[in-house]
């Protein structure tokens, strides 16, 4: 189980992270829903370790990381931008945390061979990121990120450049390696839907703080959530169309 | 553990070097050691001398307005050539002769300026040739001259295939095709693209590296030496003249004017980098 | 019309110095305003066989701007990790420093510390003062290196577990190759044509082909100022000739 | 920041430690000499050393004669090998300045070529050895009653530093256009004013030089700057030169705006027609120049009737140098009357000798006369009543100095 507790941080006199709690089941998903500039970033990379934070503390599974090396945390971070290597091949892109771990090759050879099938890229394993398309780089940079098994994945935004169509399929996808590779995670997402598709469990991020719902239902009742605007929203246009 | 060791290069290599000859040159011009100064005693008078005499103020003035504008005047040309070039360049490798410019230190370039402009000089002769001046002496004066008109081309003739190859690599990158192929789909024409979009980004993208060369140019010796007037010559020769004239008293002062000087630059750079960050972050 | 000849005028400008340096490194006497001089090898056979222009500077000054360009290049790159800290601006201004003054008066500034560590008058020593100004150099140079898009990949592989050092070799060297080769030749060139610094430090002894021909150009005549320019810059541009192409973007 | 600080600091330290380290090399100094030795022993204490020699380079000939005939008859005559580095005057006090200052027990130099100011400085800073000069055994052919081979720049030379080469300040014309040569400054004041732009001087070395030889002339005694610097006859006599300087500068070459920097570019100035006067610090220099192609065969050397300085130029060994014997019977080579007259002859080198030529075996004398024909030059015989001395090297820092207030910044 992930837990954050009391995550605060600031950048000048102004308060981005205002004392932030959670907590994550291991296997889940954990949706963050929350507006541009609300403090996700700074949140996600706070507990990946890649800035440092004043108070608060990360755990998993009753172990502090607080403290630990970002590289030494086991806990991903993928971005909107899937930050491919440009000079490695989609096979070695996938294959550059098994090598950084220096494990043999034979097992990396197979980890990897199993990792592009599932991503449905094994057809594409030899070419540059430059050759890949949006949706493919980024699969790419999931099956970078998930071949190691880490023990947290943080997504920020991963399918925020990707287009309507293609963000669907990933959302589907994204279920799915969820499930196969029991992922403890982080989505955080500024899509209402994104976030009830992807999500175990729901939280609503606002200026700094964090609510944490108890289930799909009190997310959905929250009047913050937009949930209910949304459904209101349909609700309309049906009797509009009637 | 890697950060600390560069930190640690990075200050055996960067600032320590730095630190020390700085900190030479203002323990001679104060006379703590004891270059030129017989026993070693604090003294302000170096200082004094140097400010009193007017001429390195002067000297610092037109030696960067020499660096500017030689700076300015290679920028210039090499934009001004960018669209052309452009058109007739398909891939991204430039041909050999293009780096042949680079493989020219300055001391040969003035020599061949030297060679090509002196009164005397290749297009003097070829002039004379063509009937178009009776003699050497009407040819106009560009080397040894007053201004330093000779000292500026070679700066320039330097500069400018340097910039070049840099605008073309940097007009080459995908970030500047795509930004080219949005502003013709919105209706600017080439001419405008390269005058509005292209050239302020291949500008700023570079300004690191065209404010080094400024630097360098302020600090270059062989040139001005070899082509430069004697009115008003570059900090480099006025410095060099007090280190190593005829006298040991004007050692000094010639620590007190590099030191000065340096730390003037220093002032001067430091604009120049806040200048171009802000223009990165904006 | 003019812009059809463009890279041609270009090609004129770019090896007229070559051009004209060579024709008076054979000229015996220029006398104006004949256009060209009257040629004399005589010359050439004086000073080639000089014996202090054998193949030994050759050598030395190929050693040293290899060591110097491949030192300074790496401890540069090496360094400007640094960059992808909050100092940048500070670092780069410390980087400018060296260039703020000629090389000669650096020379002289740091003469004396060289003397003090029994560096001076020896190979060592000249490729230590070398580097004062080749490591800074690259350090700026890679600053147009570490943009955002840099950042994100380094953040990538450090969540994925890879160390400082990995993450600057496995991912930023392959990925900054052509800048670090473009820093290699620079400083190379830098490396061999350097004067002040091998002259000072080295005090003379270190006898690079540029000591030894610079000695040269700025006394004594025109022919023998030409033919000492032209051995300077012969091996460079053979070199380059040599290459061919270069490129200059990775698209 | 703290990390920062610890290794910087660190550094620091280690530096300081090599400070520390080498300063205390200071008194492990035992190279000073240890009483008188005869030669004997100095040879055979040199044999198989090597001297480290710092010396201008600028000339093909100089260097041709050091390596082709210098190097290689002292190697097979005495066993000691030479390294030239190319270096001279403030390159040299430079270098052992910064040394005494790090207080270095040995020199990277041996021997170096000097004169003038560049001894006086040394002598300043007590970086030469000496008095060595009368332990050479060629030093008996010296002239040393010459007042312009004992003395440099009014300074006695003490035995401090050995005469090599002896020359004569000269002036030279292209007699294809100039058929009578001005011999006074009224006459070159005339001249200029008739031929615009044919004339001017450099404003490194030699032409201070030439100064001095006008600051002496206006005084109208050849012996008027003796002695010590003599601050109010200075003024009053450089008063009317740049009095007459200012006066003809407009019609010098470039309208007096500019002076070239050094005799290199004036050469090639006045080879290319643009000027008709040149010049020279060594009297010799206009055969050898002659003969390289640098100089048109229309080139004439002569001197002012008012006089032209003479000086000469000296070898000096370094105090902390590691190889004083050495050093020492190389000098002894170069003073030697072979070596001398060989370095005479224009085709060589074209030096003057130091040497007293009544002083020199029989075998030399043909030789002698030999060179005595000169081309283009005047023999030396005819223009050694015209010699001034140099005077106090105070004078060149001042006309310097001046000459860049009063005349170039005008």
């Amino acid at each position: 189980m992930l837990e954050i507790k009391n995550i605060s941080k600031q950048f000048g006199d102004a308060f981005v992270l205002k004392g932030i709690d959670l907590c994550c089941a291991e296997g889940q998903t954990l949706s963050v829903l929350g507006a541009s500039g609300c403090g996700k970033t700074t949140l996600l990379k706070s507990i990946a370790g890649l800035i440092p934070m004043e108070t608060g503390s990360v755990l998993f599974n009753g172990q502090d990381l607080t403290n630990v090396e970002p590289e030494k945390r086991g806990i991903v971070y993928l971005s909107q931008e899937p930050s491919l290597f440009p000079h490695m091949s989609a096979f070695d892109n996938v294959a550059f945390g098994l090598k950084v771990r220096k494990e043999d090759a034979s097992s990396i050879e197979k980890k990897v061979t199993e990792m592009l099938q599932s991503l449905g890229l094994w057809e594409h394993r030899t070419k540059k990121p430059n050759e890949l398309s949006g949706g493919q780089k980024q699969r790419v940079a999931f099956g970078r990120a998930l071949v190691i098994t880490p023990k947290v994945v943080l997504l920020d935004e991963p399918f925020g450049s990707l287009d309507a169509g293609t963000r669907s399929e990933m959302q589907a996808f994204y279920l799915e390696l969820a499930k196969m590779y029991k992922m403890t995670a982080l989505f955080i997402t500024h899509d209402l839907k994104e976030a009830l598709v992807t999500g175990d469990q729901f939280a609503r991020m606002e200026q700094g703080q964090l609510t944490l719902f108890s289930s799909l239902e009190a997310f959905a009742e929250d009047p913050t959530s937009g949930v209910k605007e949304e459904i209101n929203f349909w609700n309309n246009l049906k009797n509009d169309a009637q | 553990m890697t950060r600390t060791l560069a930190k640690a290069l990075f200050i055996l290599f960067v600032v320590i070097p730095s630190f020390l000859g700085l900190s030479y040159a203002l323990g001679v011009s104060f006379g703590l050691i004891g270059l030129g100064n017989g026993a070693p005693s604090f003294t302000l008078s170096h200082w004094e001398v140097m400010f009193s005499e007017g001429r390195l103020m002067k000297s610092i003035g037109y030696t960067i307005l020499l660096a500017a504008s030689a700076i300015a005047g290679a920028a210039l040309i090499a934009l001004g050539l960018l669209s052309p070039l452009l058109k007739r360049m398909p891939g991204n490798t430039l041909p050999w002769f293009y780096f042949v410019p680079l493989g020219i230190p300055p001391i040969v370039a003035a020599f061949f300026t030297f060679s090509a402009l002196a009164n005397t000089g290749l297009l003097s002769r070829i002039a004379v040739k063509l009937g178009m001046i009776p003699d050497a002496s009407s040819f106009p004066i560009l080397i040894n001259d007053e201004l330093g008109i000779g000292v500026w081309l070679t700066h320039v003739m330097l500069a400018f295939p340097f910039f070049l190859i840099l605008f073309l690599s940097s007009a080459k990158t995908q970030e500047v095709h795509r930004l080219r192929e949005t502003a013709s789909s919105l209706g600017a024409s080439s001419a405008y693209i390269l005058r509005k979009v292209i050239r302020p980004i291949v500008i700023r993208k570079n300004a690191p590296l065209l404010i080094i060369w400024f630097i360098f140019v302020l600090g270059t010796y062989e040139i001005p030496l070899l082509l430069g007037g004697q009115k008003i010559r570059p900090v480099a020769l006025v410095i060099i003249d007090k280190m190593r004239g005829y006298s040991l008293a004007t050692i000094p002062e010639g620590y007190a004017m590099s030191a000065f000087y340096a730390v003037f630059i220093m002032a001067l750079s430091f604009l120049l980098v806040k200048l171009i960050s802000r223009r990165y972050d904006a | 019309m003019m812009r059809k000849y463009t890279p041609w005028m270009l090609m004129l400008f770019f090896l007229a110095p070559i051009l004209l340096i060579t024709l008076l490194a054979f000229s015996g006497s220029w006398v104006y305003p004949s256009i060209l001089p009257s040629f004399d090898s005589d010359r050439w056979m004086e000073f080639l066989g000089s014996s202090s222009l054998g193949i030994k500077p050759f050598l030395i000054s190929t050693v040293l701007a290899v060591l110097v360009s491949l030192l300074s290049a790496s401890i540069g790159f090496f360094t400007s990790y640094l960059l992808t800290g909050k100092a940048r601006n500070w670092l780069l201004w410390l980087c400018l420093i060296p260039f703020c003054t000629a090389p000669v008066i650096l020379a002289a500034n740091f003469q004396y510390f060289f003397i003090l560590l029994h560096l001076s008058a020896s190979t060592v020593g000249v490729i230590i003062a070398q580097l004062f100004i080749g490591v800074p150099y690259t350090f700026l140079l890679f600053s147009t290196y570490w943009n955002e898009e840099q950042l994100t990949m380094d953040t990538a592989a450090k969540t994925l577990g890879a160390t400082p050092f990995t993450r600057l070799l496995r991912v930023h060297f392959p990925a900054a190759k052509s800048l670090f080769t473009i820093a290699v030749i620079q400083l190379f060139l830098f490396s061999w044509f350097e004067y002040g610094m091998t002259q000072y430090i080295g005090v003379g002894q270190l006898k690079t082909l540029t000591v030894e021909v610079f000695k040269y150009t700025q006394e004594g005549n025109t022919t023998v100022a030409a033919l000492a320019s032209l051995l300077l810059i012969l091996p460079p541009f053979i070199a380059i000739l040599v290459i061919r192409k270069v490129r200059i973007a990775h698209a | 920041m703290r990390q920062l600080t610890t290794t910087f600091l660190t550094c620091c330290i280690l530096i300081l430690w090599g400070c520390g380290s080498s300063s205390s090399n200071e008194e492990e100094n035992t190279l000073v000499d240890s009483g008188p030795q005869t030669w004997e022993q100095t040879l055979q204490q040199a044999k198989g050393t090597t001297v480290q020699m710092m010396m201008w380079q600028g000339d093909p000939f100089i260097n041709a004669y050091m390596e082709d005939y210098v190097i290689p008859t002292v190697q097979n005559q005495f066993g000691v090998s030479i390294e030239i580095s190319s270096g001279q005057g403030t390159q040299i006090v430079s270098t052992l300045m910064s040394e005494q200052q790090a207080r270095v027990a040995e020199s990277a130099v041996d021997l170096v070529w000097i004169n003038g100011e560049t001894f006086f400085q040394l002598r300043q800073i007590d970086a030469l050895y000496g008095p060595f000069t009368d332990d050479l055994p060629n030093s008996d052919f010296i002239n040393w009653d010459s007042p312009f081979i004992s003395q440099d720049f009014q300074q006695p030379t003490d035995g401090y530093e050995c005469p090599w080469g002896n020359v004569q300040y000269c002036l030279i014309y292209n007699s294809e256009h100039v058929t009578s040569p001005p011999k006074t400054l009224d006459e070159l004041e005339d001249w200029v004013k008739q031929h615009p732009g044919k004339f001017t001087f450099s404003s490194d070395f030699t032409g201070m030089t030439l100064l001095k030889s006008m600051l002496i002339n206006m005084a109208g005694s050849k012996t008027a700057l003796d002695g010590p610097f003599d601050e109010a006859k200075y003024n009053e006599l450089s008063s009317h030169l740049w009095e007459y300087l200012n006066r003809i500068k407009p019609y010098f070459w470039r309208e007096g705006k500019t002076f070239p920097s050094s005799v290199a570019p004036m050469h090639q100035l006045f080879s290319n027609g643009e000027l008709w006067f040149t010049m020279s610090n060594n009297d010799g220099e206009v055969e050898n120049k002659v003969l390289q192609g640098v100089l048109p065969s229309s080139s004439r050397a002569y001197v002012l009737e008012g006089g032209t300085i003479q000086n000469s130029h000296y070898l000096g060994v370094v105090k902390k140098a590691k190889h004083k014997a050495g050093a020492q019977v190389l000098i002894n080579f170069l003073i030697s009357p072979e070596a001398q007259l060989r370095k005479a002859d224009p085709a060589v080198w074209g030096d003057g000798t130091v040497l007293e030529l009544t002083r020199l075996p029989a075998q030399y004398q043909e030789e002698i006369k030999r060179l005595n024909n000169r081309e283009f030059a005047p023999t030396r015989a005819s223009i050694e009543p015209f010699a001034l001395k140099e005077p106090d090297p105070e004078y060149m820092i001042r006309l310097n100095a001046d000459f860049r207030k009063y005349v170039i910044e005008k």
